[in-house]
């Protein structure tokens, strides 16, 4: 099998693991978990391999397979690993297992339809990585949403419609008008024989008046902005957190926010880089603003789970910066940035279910002293909220020292040719780390320290599997945060890429 | 030899490892063994690389650079060790130092029952400090420095039952980030003008050749307010009081000899940048000193053991960042060599006394333990008389060369700056005797059931403090300024002033003997005129620490608090974004009510719909037309 | 060709499927009539349907061009392909039949007589036959309607359609009048002419007849008898009505309006009432308690949405307009065919009875499921293709504004269809399992509406741009 | 204004009147007689323009349109029969049941 056909076997082993689902009887729900857990763990493999074989040299997409799918479109089934999303895919592959693993004792009703849905989100979100055409990406993107939408709807906790419904909508709403901007954007590409192409490498070439590409980035960011979270259109986020089940929410914070950032690197400025040259002021401000006001409402919050989505709110608009500040340190941070937030979240969303399953609350003031009762748990969850601070030697501070240097650099860049807005912002970026520490730490003295508060008595520690799972997360953390020379390596020449997308004017009138 | 550097580091890792791993496991002995062991071992290769570098001169620093942490474009992060005069001072500092006191733990934490626990953070300290003082770049540097806050936040908060030594963990590690935050602003103006962070290539760059796009006063500000977070000066100082919360060895090691002087490594280190950086300078040598005298009249009205050698760390700090914004740093790092023994040995002194007291900290409750306990009384006597300043005792040394480069620096030196210095140290000797006195003399008031059991501690404790005190005796006459000029250069004399020099030696010698009389007039032998100082207003203000801690409560705390709850979530998340959603959406949902509405179900009002629709049709397409 | 201008060869080939279909009914009445117990009415009314769907693509596929009637009535591929679809989409009809009316011959009869009339329809090329087929089309269509007499609602429903159903025969017959009157002939030639000419009368004769497919189709302000017909009928008939009536009444028009581009107004007309049907059906659907009434506010919103397929430019229309019928089409018929089987028809639909679903026939829940989500847009279901198809052909004619607010319109619409998914899957509600007999029937009617529905979704290329 | 141009108005106005009957009358035959008339505006529309155009086209129309008017009043008498066995009148807004 050519290596192009593995990423394919990637991309499509979930729907397999789907279809030999349908006939396993819904009773028989050990096997149900095992067979999801295997085609889950197969994905990693392949993923694992892939990772191991993309060459860190060569430019452009690679495993690639491009078959035509709608001609008269000019619509192509194009997949393909790239700087972009080689970390990301390999993100998505790896927590995978860990979120069926991690769903084993939580979910007891209709087991079968939630494998199905959590393999079905699994494919989407792979297909939406890999995808390197426009309808393509559009398809994988919009099709998330349903599996979400059940996984929340039926396992969620007590305002689960409500959550559910506002989720749905929200994305919804952003999407149609990615739709129409995307129609727009191919019509307004098409030759004048007519030939159209959604194709990314095409409509890179694209050549848009100003007008046009603020108009069209507006839509994309719009559908992006509301996914990433960024602050005005976040609301959605906490809700769908509190009420989804832990392995919804391992999804959702895990790998569903960086679908919008990874959108922003991707399909928004590249596509229009004047457009993101002049609305680069509002959307450092919106970074910010998500940084500053994300960590200040998780300061505040008594519902553990609602904590560490507002952190969400917060680090993922240190990726937004990292993106929009155009260093090369900056984009590189922001990349390893989506990557760590996806496992300190995902750790810190699998330990919160741990904990609810024993104790079946939410509320932090009903915890206490749990670094007496639990100590292995309390060792885990010490860990992941070091690395949710970006403590050093751990993948948050990889992320956020590369992003926060990398705006700083741009900062001073831009001093010095007179505009301090930049400076000023990253300075008061850096001011996420210490609201960072603040809302972590409150987090973790109630939760561990003080007086032993344990609802429901007396409980049991972790479990081999739940201490598996908490290991590799943890694992992965220190190898991002100790050793990040290599997975960098292989994002650089995406990174560099990027920037020169974005900062190479592409207006109708000047030269190419 | 240059291999041997990453061993230094790695050694307490390994500790850290195998005690949280296997500590419970393996009983106490093992901790003991692996705890302390490994410690002195990065003690004998740290002796190692030093003789080396002595022996090449100590004109090559040794490098050795572990591994590259990550490539971006041109720019290369690298994991790499500088071991040069500073450095070789420093690592010996930590690693005796340290060694010391973990040898000092086992018999203090003998008894506590998360006792592999302790090590494994102790040694965790270790790592992150030797990390910190050994780092080629900023980068690692700015590890260790982080490092170091994590595990000094471990160890406060060790008894983790109390919430309020959690709490005061909380305010150790928020407060080093805030300092923290500056030190990364610093480091990427550095970046952004250079393309590098090693420390060397910045001093270089600072030092000849054309001055960089950043100005140094810039870079020497921003890392300054690192410092000050880390080496607890005005305004970060709030945390260092709290910090005592910890166990006295951890306060000791952290809080007195290697964690609190990282600021003054940095400065020391970054001496190219700081020398051509003369506001910067000054902005260290007003906040030093102002911190210095600051400290010193909180610390004369403390009736905690702990507190009162807190404060005065905060107030030895000042000095040594006196020293260092005068152009000093050679002086400022002997100061920092001989607070070490000197410090060390009186908070370990005092952790003797409080293991004889079985926990008793407030001074006023103790007295006539000298027959008690002589050997902590001598070694803690000793300690004291060097920080007061006595000659021929170390302290003696390093504060009269600060107080002399205080006046004579041609960077900075004045008068006024001399006089404060001064009266920070006429503070310092009196606040030290008092504590001696009031521990040591005088009737005993101590309940009568603690004073059946006061003993001498054990020898493992004894025998540390025995060394400390001999050390902090005699190791003044080690010129170590000198030594260090080759690296980091005294500031220049003006002539006029060096027939000062011996007159000014002089007076810090009075200065010392009379804080001694002070105090012993004062607090010597009967409590009665004890009492009399207390009436005063001004006591009142002094005991309350200046209310800074409320106030930093009331115009920081409580407003983020009210901003974030009140404005951000429940006016901007619930009031502005929820509620324009769900108006929305019940917009919707009448719409929708209305249309059915609309729909009454009788055939008239159906076809009186045809009829109105296709006669607005009608006229509408016919009027365009 | 003989003297009298036809040939009987031509007639018998070209008009296949019409002679099938009358073959079916003149079969059923016989055995109605001469057989003593009434049974096979489904077979022969299935096989005859069968064959004419062959017959239809055949003509299709060998690009057969007769004309057996001069000026009256012509075959061509295009015909033929609409002919076999909207033939195709009436089987699962049948299928779906089997409870209400298992082997009753006038519903047979009706059915095929109305489908004779959507063959004259989409061949008609005067207004003669378009009258014509346009009244065999609804007029078996009243009285299937009131073929449900158990149930008082359905003779209400039934006098509405009838009623209105003549107001917009009339208006038709009025508009074409002024037509001939204005062009002298009966040909659908003289309304693309009137488009194109400027004189009032020319403007107020295609307003008249536009409004006359306005009522069939039911959009906005001309929909209001469509919501009580089909809560009246039952759901088979309601299936019918909702795919198949709507199919042919859509591809009539735009045979009626060819490849020609639409003059100013015109277009503002065939825009805005789309549009305003598009929101008004979406959100009125929020509110229904029957399931079928809301397909009704459901087929309202998609009638705008077909209609706005004619502001695309001319050789794309008729493309979209087929892949969205059937794609519509099939769904409709999917949801349907899920519908759980009760004994009462009126209780059938009540969304309530839809709580837990899931936990009582976890097939049929799932199949309403995919439906829903189709009929909603969302990807990778066929819906979606067909909504893009449509709003790329408006986005590429240039109306990006009424793209952008049909867009917007069919945002709206998201919501009741995951409402019924909500009622389904997350309000657990308990009740007897759905009784195996029914649910394996079911089973064969879902999936002949969902593998060629699928296997659009996934590979459009196969149809699109060929045609 | 010759005699063509009146007989078109006189259909316009029978036209005008039933619709306007369908939607004043309460009584149902009554609608049904008006629906008849508006078929038969549109029959006289249609000889009217036939006669004008010199075509017969439309008079061939007409006669569908009896049959097709024949059919329909065949299925809408019976209706109306069942509906006013159920409710015993002819009031068209006794029957507005189905609604929302």
């Amino acid at each position: 099998m050519s290596d192009a056909a593995w990423l394919n076997v990637v991309l499509f082993l979930p729907v397999l693991g789907t279809a030999l689902l349908l006939f396993v009887p819904a009773t028989r729900e050990s096997a149900i978990r095992t067979l999801t857990l295997v085609a889950m763990a197969a994905q990693l493999v392949v993923t694992g391999f892939l990772y191991a074989a993309f060459d860190p040299a060569t430019p452009g997409l690679q495993f690639a397979t491009r078959l035509p799918w709608i001609p008269a479109w000019g619509v192509t089934y194009t997949i393909g690993l790239d700087g972009y999303n080689v970390l990301l895919v390999l993100l998505t592959a790896f927590l995978g297992p860990l979120v069926v693993a991690g769903a084993f004792t939580a979910v007891r009703r209709d087991v079968k339809l939630f494998y199905c849905m959590v393999l079905l989100i699994q494919f989407a979100m792979m297909g939406a990585f890999v995808a390197q055409d426009l309808f393509l990406f559009y398809l994988f993107w919009e099709a998330m949403m349903i599996p979400m939408f059940v996984i929340i709807g039926i396992w969620g906790g007590e305002r689960r419609i409500y959550a559910t419904f506002k989720f749905v909508l929200y994305t919804a709403f952003g999407s149609i008008l990615m739709l129409a901007a995307m129609i727009w954007l191919a019509w307004s590409l098409a030759t004048p024989e007519g030939a159209l192409s959604f194709a990314f490498t095409d409509l890179y070439q694209s050549r848009l008046p100003l007008s046009t590409q603020v108009l069209l980035l507006s839509a994309f960011g719009l559908s992006f902005a509301i996914k990433v979270p960024i602050v005005p259109l976040h609301t959605w986020l906490p809700d769908a957190h509190v009420e989804a089940p832990t392995a919804g929410s391992v999804i959702l914070a895990g790998v569903l926010l960086k679908m919008g950032t990874y959108g922003f690197m991707k399909l928004g400025f590249p596509l229009f880089p004047d457009a993101t040259m002049v609305l680069s002021p509002l959307l450092i401000a919106l970074a910010v603003v998500s940084i500053v006001y994300g960590a200040c409402l998780a300061l505040v919050q008594d519902d553990i789970k609602k904590i560490i989505a507002y952190s969400s709110i917060s680090h993922l608009g240190y990726v937004m910066l990292g993106l929009v500040c155009l260093d090369l340190v900056g984009v590189q941070g922001a990349v390893v940035q989506m990557v760590s937030h996806g496992l300190t979240a995902a750790g810190l969303f699998l330990m919160v279910g741990m904990i609810y399953e024993r104790c079946h609350t939410r509320e932090l003031a009903a915890y206490g002293g749990l670094a007496k009762v639990l100590p292995v748990y309390s060792l885990f969850f010490m860990l992941l909220t070091l690395a949710s601070i970006g403590l050093p030697t751990t993948s948050g501070f990889t992320g956020e020292f590369m992003v926060l240097l990398g705006a700083g650099t741009a900062g001073w860049q831009q001093y010095s040719q007179g505009s301090s807005f930049l400076l000023a912002s990253s300075a008061v970026a850096v001011t996420g780390v210490v609201l960072g520490a603040m809302y972590m730490l409150r987090f973790a003295q109630g939760f561990l320290f003080g007086g032993e508060r344990v609802p429901h008595g007396p409980v049991l520690d972790l479990d081999l599997r739940e201490k598996a799972i908490l290991v590799a997360i943890v694992a992965a953390v220190f190898w991002l945060g100790l050793f990040p020379a290599e997975p960098l390596a292989k994002t650089e020449l995406a990174a560099q890429e990027y920037r020169q997308l974005v900062t190479t004017s592409r207006l109708p009138g000047n030269a190419p | 030899m240059a291999h041997l550097l990453t061993w230094i580091v790695v050694l307490p890792l390994v500790g850290f490892v195998l005690n949280g791993l296997l500590g419970n496991r393996f009983g106490k002995s093992f901790v003991t063994v692996v705890g302390c062991g490994l410690p002195l071992a990065a003690f004998a290769a740290a002796m190692a690389c030093v003789l080396d570098l002595i022996a090449g001169g100590a004109r090559e620093p040794l490098v050795h650079v572990a591994y590259t942490w990550a490539v971006v474009g041109d720019r290369t992060f690298e994991v790499a060790f500088w071991l040069d005069r500073l450095a070789a001072v420093m690592v010996l500092i930590v690693t005796g130092v340290g060694s010391l006191i973990h040898i000092y733990s086992t018999g203090y934490m003998h008894e506590d029952r998360s006792y592999a626990r302790y090590f494994a953070y102790l040694n965790l300290f270790l790592f992150f400090m030797l990390l910190l003082v050994l780092g080629r770049s900023l980068l690692v540097l700015f590890v260790g420095w982080e490092g170091v806050g994590l595990a000094s936040y471990l160890l406060i908060g060790f008894w983790f039952e109390d919430a309020e030594k959690a709490r005061a963990g909380k305010k150790a590690f928020v407060t080093n980030r805030i300092g923290d935050a500056g030190f990364l602003l610093g480091m990427f103006a550095v970046f952004w003008a250079l393309g590098t962070l090693d420390m060397d290539k910045v001093n270089a760059a600072y030092m000849a050749g054309p001055p960089p796009a950043v100005a140094a006063s810039v870079v020497g500000v921003l890392l300054f307010i690192g410092a000050t977070g880390k080496s607890a000066q005005i305004p970060l100082y709030v945390w260092l009081p709290d910090a005592m919360a910890g166990p006295t060895p951890v306060s000791a090691l952290i809080h007195a000899a290697t964690m609190v002087t990282a600021g003054v490594y940095l400065v020391a280190r970054m001496s190219g940048v700081y020398m051509h950086a003369e506001f910067a300078s000054s902005v260290v040598a007003v906040i030093g000193v102002a911190t210095a005298f600051f400290a010193a009249t909180i610390a004369v009205v403390q009736n905690d053991i702990k507190k009162v050698l807190a404060y005065s760390t905060v107030s030895q700090l000042g000095l040594m960042f006196v020293a260092a914004g005068v152009g000093a740093y050679g002086v400022a790092i002997f100061h920092v060599y001989t607070h070490a023994f000197f410090k060390a040995c009186l908070f370990l002194g005092a952790g003797s006394v409080i293991h004889a007291l079985s926990g008793e900290q407030d001074i006023r409750r103790m007295g006539g333990l000298a027959k008690r306990i002589p050997v902590t009384f001598v070694t803690f006597a000793v300690a004291t008389a060097a920080i007061a300043g006595i000659p021929p005792l170390a302290g003696f040394f390093s504060k009269d060369e600060i107080l002399w480069y205080a006046f004579a620096s041609g960077k900075g030196g004045s008068p006024l700056l001399w006089a404060v210095a001064a009266a920070t140290a006429l503070l310092t000797a009196f606040y030290m005797f008092r504590l001696l006195w009031l521990t040591f003399f005088g009737r005993s008031r101590m309940s009568h059931e603690v004073e059946h059991h006061v003993h001498e501690s054990p020898l493992s404790m004894t025998a540390v403090l025995t060394i400390l005190a001999a050390l902090s005796a005699i190791g003044g006459f080690l010129a170590l300024p000198h030594w260090l000029e080759m690296q980091l250069p005294l500031p220049p004399v003006p002539d006029a002033l060096h027939h000062f020099e011996w007159p000014l030696l002089v007076v810090s010698v009075v200065i010392a003997a009379s804080g001694l009389l002070g105090a012993w007039y004062f607090f010597g032998n009967d409590a009665a005129r004890a009492q009399r100082v207390h009436a005063k207003g001004l006591h009142r203000l002094l005991s309350a620490k200046y209310y800074v801690d409320e106030c930093y409560e009331r115009w920081l705390g409580r407003p983020l608090v009210w901003v974030s709850d009140r404005l951000f979530l429940n006016v901007g998340d619930r009031m502005l974004l929820d509620g324009t959603l769900n108006g929305l959406a019940r917009l919707a949902q009448r719409g929708a009510g209305v249309l059915s509405r609309i729909q009454t179900g009788s055939l008239h009002r159906y076809v009186l719909f045809v009829l109105a629709g296709s006669a607005v049709l009608l006229l509408w397409s016919i009027g365009r037309v | 060709m003989n003297r009298h201008g036809f040939s009987w060869l031509d007639i018998a080939v070209a008009l296949a499927p019409e002679n099938l279909l009358l073959l079916g009914i003149v079969a059923i009445l016989a055995v109605e009539i001469l057989a003593p117990k009434p049974r096979g009415a489904l077979v022969v009314a299935f096989s005859a349907l069968a064959l004419a769907t062959v017959a239809a693509l055949v003509l299709w596929a060998g690009g057969v061009v007769a004309e057996p009637f001069p000026g009256e009535f012509t075959v061509e591929p295009g015909a033929s392909l609409a002919k076999a679809v909207v033939l195709a989409l009436t089987l699962p009809v049948l299928l779906l039949a089997r409870d209400e009316f298992p082997q009753s011959g006038p519903f047979h009869v009706l059915l095929l007589s109305s489908l004779y009339g959507v063959c004259l329809m989409l061949s008609a090329d005067s207004f003669l036959t378009l009258f014509l087929g346009l009244e065999m089309l609804s007029l078996p269509v009243y009285v299937l309607v009131l073929l449900a007499f158990r149930r008082p609602e359905s003779l209400e429903a039934a006098l509405k359609y009838l009623v209105l159903g003549g107001a917009a025969t009339a208006t038709f017959l009025l508009g074409v009048s002024l037509l001939y009157g204005g062009t002298g002939t009966m040909s659908l030639a003289a309304f693309t002419v009137a488009l194109s000419v400027h004189d009032p009368m020319a403007t107020a004769a295609v307003v008249l007849v536009l409004v006359a497919f306005f009522l069939k189709a039911a959009v906005v302000p001309f929909h209001a008898w469509a919501p009580d017909a089909y809560e009246g009928a039952t759901v088979p008939v309601t299936a019918y009505m909702a795919v198949v009536v709507k199919a042919g009444v859509l591809l009539a028009v735009l045979r009626l309006f060819g490849e020609a581009p639409l003059p100013g107004p015109i277009v503002d007309l065939v825009a805005v009432l789309p549009l305003l049907s598009i929101v008004w059906g979406n959100l009125a659907a929020m509110r229904q308690k029957s399931f079928r009434r809301m397909i009704a506010y459901s087929s309202i919103a998609h009638a705008g949405y077909l209609f706005y397929a004619l502001l695309g430019d001319g050789p794309g229309r008729y493309e979209a307009v087929v892949f969205y019928v059937v794609a519509y089409g099939l769904m409709n018929l999917l949801a349907f065919a899920a519908l759980p089987r009760t004994a009462d028809d009126a209780a059938r639909d009540h969304l309530d009875r839809f709580r837990g679903m899931f936990h009582r026939n976890p097939f049929g829940a799932t199949m309403l499921g995919i439906a829903m989500l189709s009929l909603a847009g969302i990807p990778p279901l066929p819906g979606f293709v067909a909504k893009f198809l449509i709003f790329k052909n408006v986005m590429a004619a240039g109306y990006t504004t009424y793209a952008v607010l049909g867009l917007v319109g069919s945002y709206l619409g998201i919501y009741f269809y995951l409402r019924v998914i909500q009622l389904m899957f997350m309000s657990p509600a308990e009740g007897p399992a759905e009784p195996r007999t029914a649910v394996r029937r079911a089973v064969g009617t879902c999936i002949v509406c969902l593998v060629p529905a699928l296997l659009l979704a996934l590979f459009p290329g196969a149809v699109i741009g060929r045609g | 204004m010759d005699k063509l141009q009146l007989l078109l108005l006189l259909a316009l106005a029978l036209f005008a009147i039933g619709l306007l009957g369908v939607v004043i009358r309460r009584n149902l035959l009554v609608m049904l007689m008006c629906m008849e008339l508006m078929l038969n505006a549109a029959n006289l529309s249609l000889v009217t323009l036939a006669r004008q155009t010199d075509t017969s086209a439309g008079a061939v129309l007409v006669f569908l349109v009896f049959v097709v008017a024949a059919a329909e009043i065949a299925i809408a008498i019976p209706i109306v029969l069942l509906l006013v066995r159920r409710r015993h009148t002819l009031d068209a807004d006794a029957y507005a049941d189905l609604k929302g």
